[in-house]
């Protein structure tokens, strides 16, 4: 039971992708002007990243690392989150159209989205897994757990972000600081904010 | 769905692009891979250069693990130059979010038989951001305090103890460098010289 | 190929359609990279060959890619051509290498590439494409370059390297400090531009009032071109005293239908 | 030069990866076909085309929450090309060539605060509190006596696009020149002050009261009190007078500017 609470804590809090790592910004500000397109992307990101290290980690373990196709890495990866975009897209597409137009651009931009590819990146680093973790062996399931995790943190960063835009929006700003801009100053307090966590990780 | 369909049905042409693309790029990668693949010596060679600034001969030196590691980080290579300077590949640990940093370290033998640092070079470092900080004053520290380091047991570090040597506002990256240094120098002093220092 | 289409698509590049400011794709190397300008231009260099490259080949094979398998088959080519590009710089280029080979990986993850991709290549064409990167490319890098600068010479009083003074603010190189400048950045360059774009077309008033044709009279070919060349000149050509260092534009508005 | 390279690739090598990279690639070909089969959903190929024209900023200036929606609309005849103002007039004709209509180029139109109340207009109350027309409307009718004058709260010149309206002693002035007749002013104004103006207009009546002389001046110092002198002096007959308003037919005004000499209350404005 401990490696699963040190998973949570760890993906959520101490290494959260977009607050800490500061991965993953582009659709983080993107999206997050209603909170329904941001829960809606958090959920998509988060499928992406769980199926994705459910691909990935036993792909680079049991078959890139063996033959000694190391360099193929970032190739093989990009692929198989493409793919699993383009699935994701198609889905979204048809169950919620509200929610595809919301995301827009932003969806098919999952794909090079930097957590996403962290977070594939991050699980097949035994050495790291294991000291962040404090774990003695990686598995499978581990880095199913981490991806999945890494993806509820990302949902919990842009859904507090969007509730935060939503009440921003409201107040009398220069039309020049309106939309962006104080996105990214919510941002930095919020950075501000998180940057203790550095401190324990 | 006869077959003949299925051939020219938008799916199967999906089917081929995606395949014909990916074998494309797979392919040339491969090939390219192999056809450029730096071999580790040229990388050593590039390192003697950069430092010496002109080819030179070299020794590969071998140890088994034990000696390689010790509590500042681990050395990667060793090699024995045609000058009798020592070049180490030495990598420090628990740097900013315990990220590594890789170094050349350069040992060339001082007068009175011990091994001063020549030179230090940065080779690799993962997860510190803010190496843009570092500018030639910083490594210049290291080359600085051969005459200490002779009589053995001064390290750098980051705070008082040791010789100081850190960069305001990246004191892990710097925590990272000294520690290569000084697993540089503990080899050198315990494994190339026999120890005695 | 007419020389509008060119301005449409330089300018559209460097200033409308900024990647960094106004489309704000590309925030995770901004924010990453921008504690230094030399970081600025080499990153921005190597995302204008990549983006050149990609918009070609994809504009090329635009027509043969189903929309059901666009974007893995987007992604592996724009893979593809970093992974040759790190290859063939570690291989002859080394020094380039090593103080590029931080950034390398990361254009991979740019969203910038796949962005225009996305949007232009995928849509016009090839030299169209070519052009837009060249000109993306070129707005990044500007953006990324004086992101650098502000950066560089508050957070740690350098600038390119060179030590101006020894006063800093650690503020400005942590990342929350990113975020700062970033979005203060954003909101300088959208009210200057929202500024200039309003001076422009109340200036323009009356000859778009001209140009329309009223209610009944016969349209010509001849009136219809002027009409689209002015309304292509009022959309995208600022003044001379554009004030971001990347619009040195530099010509008259107008007068060129 | 040939054998060399021959000689370093390790072509087995390079068949593995062939052969793992093709598996992946067809592997998610078909698995994302088989998804795309699932979700597969019935789009109206003219809904697609529409859509590339129209201008896609969303702006839902033409009633519609989005692009789409006005697409679909304009697909089945149920919306008009001229409800959206952000879209040129090319990529207009180019629609109407797809749904087969006949389309010209609308004459341009301008947005105008037909009010010049402000410090004029007498205060029903003094209202302390948030701004924004939105609260100043919310009692009694509005802040301001008059029931159809601008109560100042700049909520337009807040959501303008463009920046085209400023507050001036109270009212809002909008600058012809810079207004692009997108109508979010128009949606937000809780008195419906603002509407729109041919471009080419020269003149209009800054009042929107429909009040008699007597009651006008009771509330306000410059409000319209219907004489009508206006539609009489004008030379080529182009003001009617309706409901103690004076109202513009500006295909026949010449811009003489008689009604704005002889008006007494000094309502009607140049634009």
């Amino acid at each position: 039971m401990g490696t699963f609470f040190s998973i949570i804590v760890m993906a959520v809090l101490v290494n959260n992708f977009v607050v800490v790592q500061f991965l993953g910004i582009c659709p983080f500000l993107g999206v997050s002007k209603k909170t329904s397109s941001a829960l809606g992307m958090g959920v998509a990101v988060t499928l992406v990243m769980t199926i994705t290290c459910l691909i990935t980690y036993p792909l680079y373990e049991y078959i890139l690392v063996p033959l000694g196709l190391e360099y193929l890495e970032i190739i093989v990866f990009i692929f198989v989150i493409a793919a699993l975009v383009q699935m994701i897209e198609r889905a979204i597409r048809k169950f919620s159209p509200p929610l595809y137009r919301a995301m827009g651009i932003y969806l098919p931009l999952i794909t090079t989205n930097c957590a996403v590819l962290g977070v594939a990146e991050l699980v097949i680093d035994k050495a790291q897994m294991m000291s962040l973790l404090g774990i003695t062996s990686m598995n499978v399931g581990v880095a199913v757990l981490y991806g999945l995790f890494a993806g509820v943190g990302f949902t919990v960063s842009i859904v507090i972000m969007s509730g935060l835009r939503e009440k921003i929006d409201r107040l009398k700003l220069p039309k020049a600081l309106k939309g962006f801009p104080i996105t990214m100053l919510a941002a930095c307090f919020m950075a501000m904010g998180f940057y203790v966590f550095n401190m324990i990780g | 769905m006869t077959v003949r369909q299925f051939l020219k049905s938008e799916a199967f042409k999906c089917i081929v692009v995606l395949l014909a693309i990916a074998l494309v790029a797979g392919g040339l990668l491969a090939i390219l891979n192999d056809l450029l693949a730096v071999s580790a010596e040229e990388r050593t060679m590039r390192a003697i250069e950069s430092v010496y600034g002109q080819q030179m001969e070299y020794e590969t030196l071998e140890y088994d693990a034990a000696d390689l590691t010790n509590e500042y980080g681990s050395i990667d290579q060793a090699y024995l130059l045609e000058n009798g300077a020592y070049m180490l590949r030495s990598t420090g640990g628990d740097g900013y979010k315990n990220g590594t940093v890789t170094m050349w370290v350069i040992l060339s033998p001082a007068g009175d038989g011990s091994l001063g640092i020549y030179k230090v070079v940065m080779q690799e470092y993962a997860k510190q951001t803010l190496m843009a900080q570092f500018g030639e004053s910083f490594y210049a520290v290291y080359t600085a305090h051969n005459s200490e380091l002779a009589d053995g047991e001064i390290w750098f570090s980051v705070d008082a103890s040791g010789i100081q040597n850190t960069q305001a506002g990246a004191t892990m990256s710097s925590r990272a460098i000294n520690n290569a240094v000084n697993c540089a120098l503990y080899f050198a002093r315990n494994v190339l010289q026999g120890g005695e220092a | 190929m007419t020389g509008q289409r060119f301005k449409q698509i330089s300018l559209d590049g460097l200033l409308r359609n900024n990647p960094t400011f106004r489309l704000v794709l590309g925030t995770c190397p901004t924010l990453a990279l921008s504690t230094a300008a030399f970081n600025g231009i080499g990153m921005g260099l190597a995302v204008t060959f990549i983006l050149i490259c990609s918009n070609v080949l994809i504009s090329l094979l635009r027509k043969a890619i189903p929309n059901a398998v666009r974007i893995p088959a987007f992604v592996i080519i724009i893979a593809t051509f970093v992974t040759i590009v790190r290859m063939v710089l570690d291989k002859f280029i080394p020094s380039l290498y090593e103080s590029m080979g931080v950034y390398l990986p990361l254009i991979v993850v740019n969203c910038i590439i796949l962005g225009r991709a996305e949007s232009f290549a995928s849509k016009n064409k090839v030299l169209d494409s070519a052009l837009d990167g060249l000109f993306t490319g070129l707005g990044f890098t500007c953006a990324l370059t004086l992101l650098g600068i502000i950066r560089e010479v508050l957070g740690s009083g350098a600038i390119f390297g060179y030590q101006l003074w020894d006063f800093r603010i650690g503020f400005f190189s942590s990342s929350a400090g990113a975020f700062f400048v970033y979005g203060m950045s954003i909101a300088l360059f959208n009210h200057i531009y929202s500024k200039i774009e309003n001076k422009l077309r109340s200036k323009n008033f009356e000859a778009r009032i001209m140009q329309k044709p009223d209610i009944g009279e016969p349209e010509n070919e001849l009136a219809d071109q002027a009409e689209e060349a002015q309304n292509a000149a009022l959309q995208t050509a600022p003044d001379q005293n554009a004030p971001t260092a990347a619009a040195n534009a530099g010509h008259d508005n107008g007068g060129e239908a | 030069m040939q054998m060399i390279v021959c000689a370093s690739v390790q072509w087995d090598k390079v068949g593995l990866v062939l052969g793992i990279i093709a598996a992946l690639a067809v592997l998610f070909a078909v698995l994302i076909l088989i998804v795309t089969k699932v979700c597969h959903i019935k789009e109206d190929e003219k809904v697609v085309k529409i859509l590339e024209h129209l201008a896609g900023a969303n702006c839902g200036g033409c009633g519609h929450t989005g692009c789409e929606g006005f697409a679909q609309c304009l697909a089945c005849g149920k919306a008009t090309l001229d409800d959206c103002k952000v879209t040129s007039d090319e990529e207009k004709k180019e629609i109407a060539k797809l749904i087969g209509i006949e389309f010209s180029a609308a004459e341009p139109t301008v947005a105008v605060a037909m009010c010049s109340g402000g410090v004029n207009a007498e205060d029903r109350y003094m209202y302390v509190g948030n701004d924004g027309c939105a609260y100043l409307n919310q009692y009694l009718g509005g802040v301001k006596l008059c029931k159809t004058a601008c109560l100042g709260g700049g909520s337009c010149a807040e959501v303008c696009p463009v920046d085209a309206i400023k507050i001036k002693d109270g009212v809002a002035v909008i600058d012809k020149t810079v207004c692009i007749s997108c109508g979010a002013c128009m949606r937000v104004c809780p008195r419906g002050v603002i509407e729109r103006v041919p471009a080419k207009a020269k003149v209009y009546c800054a009042c929107s009261t429909n009040c008699k002389g007597k009651e006008t001046m009771a509330f306000c110092k410059q409000g319209c009190i219907g004489c009508g002198l206006c539609a009489r002096t004008c030379p080529s007959g182009a003001i009617t007078m309706k409901d103690n308003l004076p109202v513009f037919d500006y295909s026949k005004c010449t811009g003489c500017m008689k009604c704005l000499e002889k008006c007494p209350r000094h309502v009607i404005k140049t634009m």
